[in-house]
């Protein structure tokens, strides 16, 4: 009922339910010994950035584009290709269909 | 439990009476109409219900049942002229999809939709795209399909452009529509063709006679690519994003289920119209499925790869989702392809297996991450999400629905993609082991992807100008919850879909010889 | 749009009839000689065209709704699908052919072999043509109307 | 040779259309282009049903002697009633778009990219 068997390996969901379950208790049980002396609205909440000022909550977020920066920069090469491809003009998009078709069509009948 | 015979044409009867009613009672009251379309909706998806459990008892492994219903006539002779619906377990697998997401679809528009004007043309176009997309995978008739194709398509590209105050909604309709109309005058040149040579249109009459000459290989790529192209796969794939991401929520879960029936079209012309040659490769010199499936499988790794690379780099809600979607595609047709190269081994029966699988997963899990964007939307009328920021924190239920989704889109066990994902993996590693450490890493970007968009949009501190969102309304909330549900029931039990659902459905894909007895002989 | 000089406008309403006539005619005739439904809708609607290029589209616009025109399409479309649902019914086949064979409406069987036509004849072929017909009317009018609108629209608030 | 002038017409229609589609800028023209392959498309199906010498299939008084197949016929008639409401779609939407951008160079329209 639950496992499945892949022909080479089997996947069995109730383990993973299992360890989950374990995983969240384990959590529980580590935030209680967590430290008593935490009080809020105190000095203590607030962060440390080296005696600099807390800028506005706005400018603290991450932006979406900003986030993956490292990975886009050093697949630019790729990227500007993709970007390329990408052009949003109706024609292109008829032209993608008419190139796969030729090139389906000439594989085929040879 | 026997359903009445006529139960294939009341499912696409009864979305088409209902679209054209829904004008006429519009006029006495809105809330009326709403409920009519559920009621409409609730109805159509009972009937496919009991239809699906009517041919899932009567399949067994060797003769797959199905269902033939003829248009207007009592005798059953002459099926070779008639109009006719062939019902089989994977025509009946895509309608329960199909209709699953057009019912939520219809809840979550109760408020998703409520402040437009108009609405009752939103309702009859809804209900006509239901009617178009179980028309496609209930027929037995290539000309039918044909119909039903522009039908959906028709209907779709107004929906999209539905909004039409906004002017990137037009403009993709306007491609969404280029793009449809070609495919599909491409699908009917190839129906032409092949009604030239064999002077039929019926799937199984074709199936029957089909010698695979040189006009018949022609026919064979034009289905194929003109389909794969509305099912959208790289590098026909750039209206999928442009529409998905600029039509309302609801629309895009309808959409879903559109691309989904034209993916269908791809496995019923590959597996039945071309079943007798594609599936008995022994017949000839060539091994003609390894070459039709290794045409395939390099065009759905490019469609995993760039949906994947190309989801990373987007900051729009929905458009990133709709790569998503891009690379979902990508994994089914792998699945195929797989499937189709390996035909009669054991691993290629698993590859076709996962696909089917991957199917209803990926709807439901792409359906749903959907309707959550949608749910920002309604909550902050915002798409981009540089805008957001620290939703978590007012929309409690709508991030415990996005972090499943996005774990079962990203097939992170024990969540329904998972499953699917496995049999693809494990499937494709036996063919050839570059396929599947591809696909596992382009699995582990999506989750990347996705978790860009789960930090940017409900990580972070409260935004001041997010001060006064609140939790969305509880119809969409509801919507959302039926998708969560199954998404968790199939995740937790894999094996019992597998089983009931999916073995059957591959099997009557596979038996092609079983389809043409039973539709030619029997009658 | 605005209307058209007056020539053209009585020679419209000279040729409106007419053009209305041979499209109904074709609709009528639709189970017997070459058109039905949809051809003699498209030249009813034509005619109807003409009409709205002829006098402009406010004119028009002030004579007919588009709502309306929408109540009449779902008519029409109601009664195609009705009838087949009637076919359920009657003759327990969706899309039956449930009145052949009876003496009243469009029930006579005709001998077989070429000859005379014979109107009441061919079931609720005839019946289903002037649903579509009635549809595609309305539907091809108000398509036209509705573009129509549209373009005005864009010409007023641009100045 | 000369039943098959109608195919090359088949042919030649359907490239026209595509070359419209892909080289074209005006969108309007972009809409003559796919119309230009769905009248191949039709002529194509017109095309099968032909018999050399045959009459129009109308069966009430008809002359005798072999007739057309109505079936393409009976298709073709679908595939234009379709086309219509496609064309009526796509010249609706291009009265929109020209509304929002003001222009109609397909090379203009394109907001959504990337």
């Amino acid at each position: 009922m639950f496992t499945i068997d892949t022909g080479s390996g089997f996947w069995t969901p109730i383990i993973w339910v299992v360890a989950i379950v374990v995983a969240f208790l384990l959590m529980y049980i580590l935030r209680m010994f967590g430290n008593k002396t935490y009080k809020k609205d105190t000095e203590q909440v607030k962060s440390f950035l080296s005696g600099n000022p807390e800028y506005p909550k706005e400018q603290m977020q991450i932006k979406a584009s900003n986030l993956y920066w490292g990975f886009t920069k050093s697949m630019e090469g790729f990227y500007n290709i993709l970007r390329k491809m990408h052009t949003g003009n109706a024609s292109d998009y008829v032209l993608w269909f008419v190139i796969v078709l030729a090139i389906f069509l000439l594989i085929e009948v040879i | 439990m026997n359903v009445p015979e006529y139960t294939p044409a009341l499912i696409v009867a009864v979305p088409l009476l209902g679209a054209f009613l829904t004008p006429l009672i519009s006029r006495i009251n809105d809330k009326l109409r709403n409920i009519f379309v559920i009621l409409v909706l609730g109805l159509n998806s009972l009937l496919v219900g009991l239809l699906a459990f009517n041919i899932f008892t009567k399949s067994t492994p060797d003769s797959p049942f199905i269902y033939t219903y003829i248009f207007g006539a009592k005798d059953v002779t002459l099926p070779v002229v008639r109009i006719l619906f062939e019902v089989d377990a994977m025509s009946i697998f895509m309608a329960i999809i199909a209709s699953i997401l057009v019912f939520v679809a219809v809840i979550y528009s109760w408020s998703f939709m409520k402040e437009n004007t108009g609405l009752d043309k939103y309702y009859t176009l809804l209900l006509l795209l239901t009617a178009g997309m179980l028309g496609m995978m209930l027929t037995g008739d290539m000309f039918n399909f044909f119909v039903f194709l522009e039908i959906t398509s028709i209907a779709s590209c107004a929906l999209i452009a539905f909004w039409t105050n906004k002017a990137e909604s037009v403009e993709a309709a306007f491609k969404y529509i280029v793009i449809s109309a070609i495919g599909a005058l491409f699908v009917l040149f190839a129906i032409a063709l092949l009604y030239g040579q064999y002077d039929a249109l019926n799937i199984a009459v074709l199936s029957n006679a089909i010698q695979y000459t040189f006009l018949d290989k022609i026919a064979l790529v034009l289905l194929i690519v003109a389909l794969a192209m509305k099912a959208g796969i790289v590098p026909m794939h750039m209206w999928l994003p442009d529409s998905y991401g600029r039509a309302p929520s609801t629309v895009t879960l309808a959409l879903v289920g559109a691309t989904l029936a034209s993916l269908y079209g791809v496995l019923r012309v590959i597996f039945t119209l071309y079943g007798n040659i594609l599936l008995e490769p022994a017949k000839f010199d060539i091994p003609v499925n390894m070459f039709i499936g290794w045409l395939i499988i390099p065009l759905a790794v490019i469609s995993i790869i760039v949906g994947v690379i190309m989801a990373l780099r987007q900051t729009d809600f929905k458009r990133l989702i709709a790569f998503a979607a891009v690379a979902e595609i990508g994994y089914m047709f792998l699945a195929i392809g797989t499937g189709l190269a390996a035909m009669g081994t054991a691993y290629g029966r698993t590859a076709l297996e996962g696909g089917i699988f991957h199917i209803i997963n990926d709807a439901l899990d792409v359906g749903l991450l959907f309707l959550v964007a949608g749910a920002i939307y309604y909550a902050t009328k915002e798409w981009s999400l540089d805008e957001m920021g620290g939703l978590a924190r007012n929309m409690k239920y709508t991030t415990i629905f996005f972090v499943i989704g996005i774990l079962a889109v990203a097939g992170m066990p024990p969540f329904n993609g998972f499953a699917s994902k496995l049999l693809i993996y494990e499937s494709t590693f036996q063919l050839n082991p570059i396929l599947a450490i591809v696909a596992i890493l382009c699995s582990i970007l999506l989750l990347a992807a996705f978790v860009k968009v789960f930090h940017s949009a409900f990580m972070g501190p409260k935004l001041p100008k997010f001060k006064d969102v609140k939790e969305v309304p509880k119809s969409m909330l509801f919507a959302m919850g039926i998708l969560v549900c199954i998404i968790i029931f199939f995740g937790l039990f894999p094996n019992l879909v597998l089983e009931n659902i999916v073995r059957p459905v591959a099997d009557a894909l596979l038996s092609n010889a079983q389809y043409l007895s039973m539709v030619l002989g029997g009658a | 749009m605005t209307e058209m000089s007056k020539i053209v406008r009585t020679i419209t309403a000279i040729a409106f009839p007419f053009a209305m006539i041979y499209g109904l005619y074709v609709i009528a005739h639709g189970h017997l000689t070459p058109g039905g439904g949809f051809q003699g809708g498209a030249v009813v609607a034509s005619a109807c065209a003409m009409i709205l290029v002829a006098f402009g589209s406010k004119w028009t616009i002030d004579k007919i709704k588009e709502k309306r025109l929408s109540v009449f399409e779902s008519v029409g479309a109601i009664a195609f699908i009705g009838l087949a649902f009637f076919g359920l019914i009657f003759g327990a086949v969706f899309f039956n052919n449930f009145l052949v064979g009876n003496d009243y409406l469009f029930g006579i069987i005709p001998v077989v072999g070429s000859g005379l036509a014979d109107i009441n004849t061919a079931g609720v072929i005839p019946l289903m043509n002037f649903a579509v017909g009635l549809k595609v009317i309305v539907g091809l009018f108000a398509i036209v109307l509705v573009m129509a609108y549209a373009t005005t629209n864009y010409k007023e608030g641009k100045k | 040779m000369i039943y098959n002038i109608p195919y090359i017409a088949v042919v030649c229609l359907i490239l026209i259309g595509l070359y419209a589609l892909v080289f074209k800028r005006n969108l309007i023209k972009m809409v003559i282009g796919i119309t230009l392959i769905e009248s191949g498309v039709n002529l194509f199906l017109i095309t099968l049903g032909y018999r050399k010498g045959s009459i129009a299939p109308i069966y009430t008084s008809s002359p005798g002697g072999i007739m057309a197949l109505p079936i393409p016929q009976a298709l073709t008639l679908t595939s234009i009633v379709i086309g219509v409401a496609v064309l009526a779609l796509m010249l609706s939407l291009v009265i929109h778009i020209y509304r929002h951008y003001g222009t109609l160079d397909v090379r203009k329209v394109r907001r959504l990219k990337e």
